[in-house]
């Protein structure tokens, strides 16, 4: 995936050509990267605290700009200037981990108002964008509260539809389930689901392999030599690049192997995604049984 | 902010006693502004240059990105002594501008230099403690600490809010500035009391009852030390003023 | 903007400590007893610090097209009363002092005179004055911060003309150099500033 | 483990009997709650977000005075007079979830000792407790650097040295490895493992149910209905108490459950805990090749 995309590939929406960046006079942080987001995959970013992950997304929204190579929006260098990071924020909205890092306004509906109406839309398109932003969140009913009396989920999705209220093509969020509980996380994974289904490219940074493995369509890997980018099922059955990244084997993954390489199942196939799969599939000998989804 | 304190922390004075290096930074300053500017001021700054770059190794980067803010103030300050105004043709330059403005310049940027002797070496964690032994009232200690480490955390916070605001087109117009502002000073505001409050209950576990008691490092205030500053201190003000007659 | 290290004459310089002094005292001792009898406000004092120390970093859209930072004291003065304004306002100058080698120790005095003295109990005075005559909070709010932010910026320039006056017109004519030069590009950044205090209130009051 | 311990069983270190909380007049959090720490166990603490975990931890630690029930230490009830509660801080110490939220000196070191200095101990004392708990969490290196620089695995490990320095006998903790990369997590698993093995009884409020079976002996589950105890391998077990916790099955024993009602494992024996654990354990069809531990 890295590099030019060949003749007839259409181009990915947003791609990185050889980046490097580092703060200030510090030493690099990333180095002569390659990454490209493709439209309508699900792209998960896996790596330690500190590989660079928050950088690399940054740079993707236009937060950052690299100290050398450069970040295209359709196949074009993007130029940083008003208009070009105007373009470019249109098309790539980054959710910081933390929502109290992006809500500042005194109710949850001005807060996702405020990308909109920097926008230059008129009142009305700024209310209907708002409206749509907190319906696609699920967080209609508390529109009008004060931001810092929500729930820390509900602060989550306040964010979130900070973003999407910019209509973007590209969602990028960092750790988008941290500090929710199983049933919050599920539920952020479902609207996902629904802004992916509404056209929406979703690139999700996370610790959870089992997580990627079941969320994912492709895995970047972030390591200290560069970035691996595969589908999900072929980087994350590496054990030595997840170890390099300092991630274990995700839970299907390792038992699946463990049961071939005993040949209680046969090789190939699809490792199971979730525990319910993976049950299936340690009780019936394979993924025969297991009908992916 | 961030660029003197984090050069604090690694300075190789570090472990000294901050009366050590106050005597010598401080006592640069009482110098500059007390002598005459030439040439004791001129010879404050040399020392505190040398002293700076020599033994206390701050980089010379890092210096000067932190002694051009003064600098801006000296200059735009020293331009207004160049100027008369009144007398018959209302506007002129001024008789002996010149000089004043130089010795202004040079009385004040070397004034800077030994306060940055001091600060380049010496954290907060190891000042502001100990000021209750200087007799500052503990209370204000108290604040003055938690004010300290609060700062850092709202500046972070709304280094990160900023950011948040540009992705989202905050800084394209003018309308767009004034309202992400406006955001930026109410979130500041909201922060810092909902931290205070989420502080008191993270710290009642600990027994605190209002009083913040930390203990400091255990370092001696070094003779040699401070003899061989007062040393120096004593060979710039003899040498200003037995100078001053020759060389003006 | 805040005089710089050096910039003041020895006895000058001890003029304004002397000056800043029983204000400072006095709001010390008020401090002290507020903590005394409320141990939790160290912690909302200290936040209180931290609020205005921030505040004061924020960049200012100028209209004058120069960077410029709002002083804070206006809102302080309003939110947290003078006297605390006049301990919280030092202890941030000494932050600055040391941290920015933005002001300095030696000119710390004046500068607390300014900034933490003059400009929150001017902020201060006209906030009552003006809610008294039964202005809308937010008039008050923006005539607080407007005030304080000027007449923070006059006092320097008194100072610096005190401390160089002109040679021809004297202390007058020094006044309207140092004037012309501070406190009327201030002009602007003082409306600016009572615009982002609206701004910042109006928020706190929604939510 | 609810009520009144049987005759000749020692007395918990803390516990919490029929207590019931409300935040000032707002509704009750927890009704009628019967809660037990015992000397030696670790116990992992589960529930959904907002189901009164972060209030129970208050309660334990006195930071909270329940609206009825009590408190007890040792088999006494707590007093909250400044004797009573310096009583129960030597014995239970929280640490938050946020480590910003319980760090406020200027330097690592200086933090440590507020607690110490606070419960009056003369300065020697204090600097050896500093430096125990610095190394304890294996920060010595760190000790004298301001409280900002540090990155957030460090600023998580001196806020729990500042809790271990008061030398508690039980170390409440919430969330701990949230935020943490699974390596990080790993260091802090270790770290803990090295706490109890000194003697101290570690409490963990997580949401992670994979990383409770695999740690915790006991698991307390906080449902709308009150608090379930157990030992880990009864309570993650329990398909219905989960669910009404708003958790899923453990991956080990959602697996095993499926081996076993297919008869391809013998009922009965410990669930796998970790990947590894349940790889061999579904290869051979069962526990007895994977022995514990």
């Amino acid at each position: 995936m890295n590099g030019i995309p060949v003749d007839g590939t259409p181009s990915p929406l947003v791609a990185l050509r050889g980046v490097s960046f580092g703060y200030e006079d510090g030493p690099l942080v990333l180095e002569g990267l390659d990454f490209e987001v493709c439209g309508g995959r699900a792209l998960a970013l896996l790596g330690r605290n500190g590989s660079g992950k928050t950088t690399l997304m940054r740079l993707l929204g236009g937060g950052l700009r690299p100290r050398s190579g450069r970040v295209e929006l359709a196949g074009r260098p993007v130029s940083y200037d008003r208009a070009g990071l105007t373009r470019l924020r249109t098309t790539v909205q980054l959710v910081v981990q933390d929502p109290d890092d992006q809500l500042f306004a005194a109710s949850v509906a001005q807060d996702v108002s405020f990308g909109p109406l920097n926008l230059g839309l008129p009142e009305e398109e700024v209310r209907a964008r708002v409206d749509e932003a907190l319906a696609a969140l699920d967080i209609t009913g508390v529109g009008d509260r004060p931001t810092h009396l929500l729930s820390y989920g509900q602060r989550k999705r306040a964010a979130i539809a900070g973003a999407v209220a910019m209509r973007p093509r590209v969602l990028v969020l960092d750790e988008p389930t941290a500090g929710l509980d199983p049933e919050g996380q599920e539920r952020l994974l479902a609207t996902l689901e629904a802004l992916r289904g509404g056209g929406t490219t979703v690139v999700m940074a996370t610790h959870d392999v089992d997580l990627a493995l079941r969320w994912a369509d492709d895995v970047a890997l972030l390591t200290p030599g560069g970035v691996r980018t595969g589908t999900a099922g072929e980087v994350l059955a590496r054990t030595d690049a997840l170890a390099e990244a300092g991630l274990r084997l995700p839970w299907g993954v390792a038992v699946a192997a463990a049961l071939r390489s005993r040949g209680a199942a046969p090789a190939g196939g699809v490792a199971p995604r979730t525990a319910e799969e993976l049950a299936r599939w340690a009780a019936e000998g394979g993924p025969s049984a297991a009908p992916a989804g | 902010m961030l660029s003197i304190d984090a050069a604090a922390h690694s300075s190789r004075w570090r472990r000294r006693h901050p009366v050590d290096k106050a005597v010598l930074g401080l006592g640069l300053t009482l110098l500059a502004v007390v002598l005459p500017p030439w040439p004791g001021a001129a010879l404050v700054l040399v020392a505190a240059l040398a002293l700076l770059l020599g033994p206390a190794r701050v980089p010379a980067g890092r210096l000067w990105r932190a002694y051009r803010v003064p600098l801006g103030f000296c200059v735009t300050g020293a331009v207004t002594l160049l100027v008369r105004v009144g007398g018959p043709d209302l506007v002129g330059l001024a008789p002996d501008g010149a000089v004043r403005a130089g010795e202004l310049l040079l009385r004040s940027s070397a004034a800077s230099l030994g306060v940055l002797v001091f600060a380049f070496t010496t954290p907060m964690s190891d000042l502001l403690p100990r000021l209750v032994r200087a007799g500052v009232p503990a209370a204000v200690v108290d604040v003055a600490v938690v004010t300290y480490r609060m700062a850092f955390l709202l500046l972070d916070a709304v280094r990160q809010v900023r950011q948040a605001q540009a992705a989202r087109l905050g800084h394209t117009t003018r309308a767009a500035a004034w309202r992400s502002l406006g955001g930026l000073g109410a979130t500041a505001f909201v922060r810092a009391f909902d931290r205070a409050g989420r502080l008191q209950s993270g710290l009642a576990g600990r027994g605190y009852d209002g009083t913040l008691r930390v203990l400091v490092p255990p370092t001696r205030v070094s003779g040699g030390f401070v003899g061989g500053s007062l040393a120096l201190l004593v060979a710039i003000a003899v040498l200003g003023t037995a100078l001053e007659g020759p060389l003006s | 903007m805040h005089i710089a290290e050096g910039f003041l004459p020895p006895a000058h310089a001890i003029a304004w400590v002397a000056a800043s002094a029983p204000f400072v005292v006095h709001g010390v001792r008020q401090l002290t007893r507020e903590v005394r009898e409320h141990p939790e406000s160290t912690l909302l004092l200290g936040a209180s610090g931290a609020f205005m120390f921030v505040l004061s970093a924020l960049k200012l859209p100028s209209v004058t097209g120069s960077c410029s930072h709002p002083t804070g004291s206006g809102l302080g003065a309003v939110l947290f009363r003078p006297p605390v304004v006049a301990v919280l306002g030092t202890v941030t100058l000494l932050f600055q002092a040391l941290l920015l080698a933005h002001g300095g120790l030696t000119t710390l005095g004046a500068n607390v005179f300014s900034m933490a003295v003059v400009g929150p109990w001017a902020g201060y005075g006209v906030y009552r004055l003006a809610r008294g005559l039964g202005a809308r909070l937010e008039v008050a709010v923006f005539c607080a911060a407007f005030v304080a932010d000027l007449s923070t910026y006059c006092v320097t320039s008194v100072q610096l003309a005190l401390a160089f006056p002109d040679p021809v017109s004297g202390f007058l004519g020094a006044l309207g150099k140092f004037g012309s030069i501070f406190a009327v590009t201030q002009i602007p950044l003082a409306v600016s500033e009572g615009l982002l205090t609206v701004l910042v209130v109006r928020l706190l009051l929604q939510s």
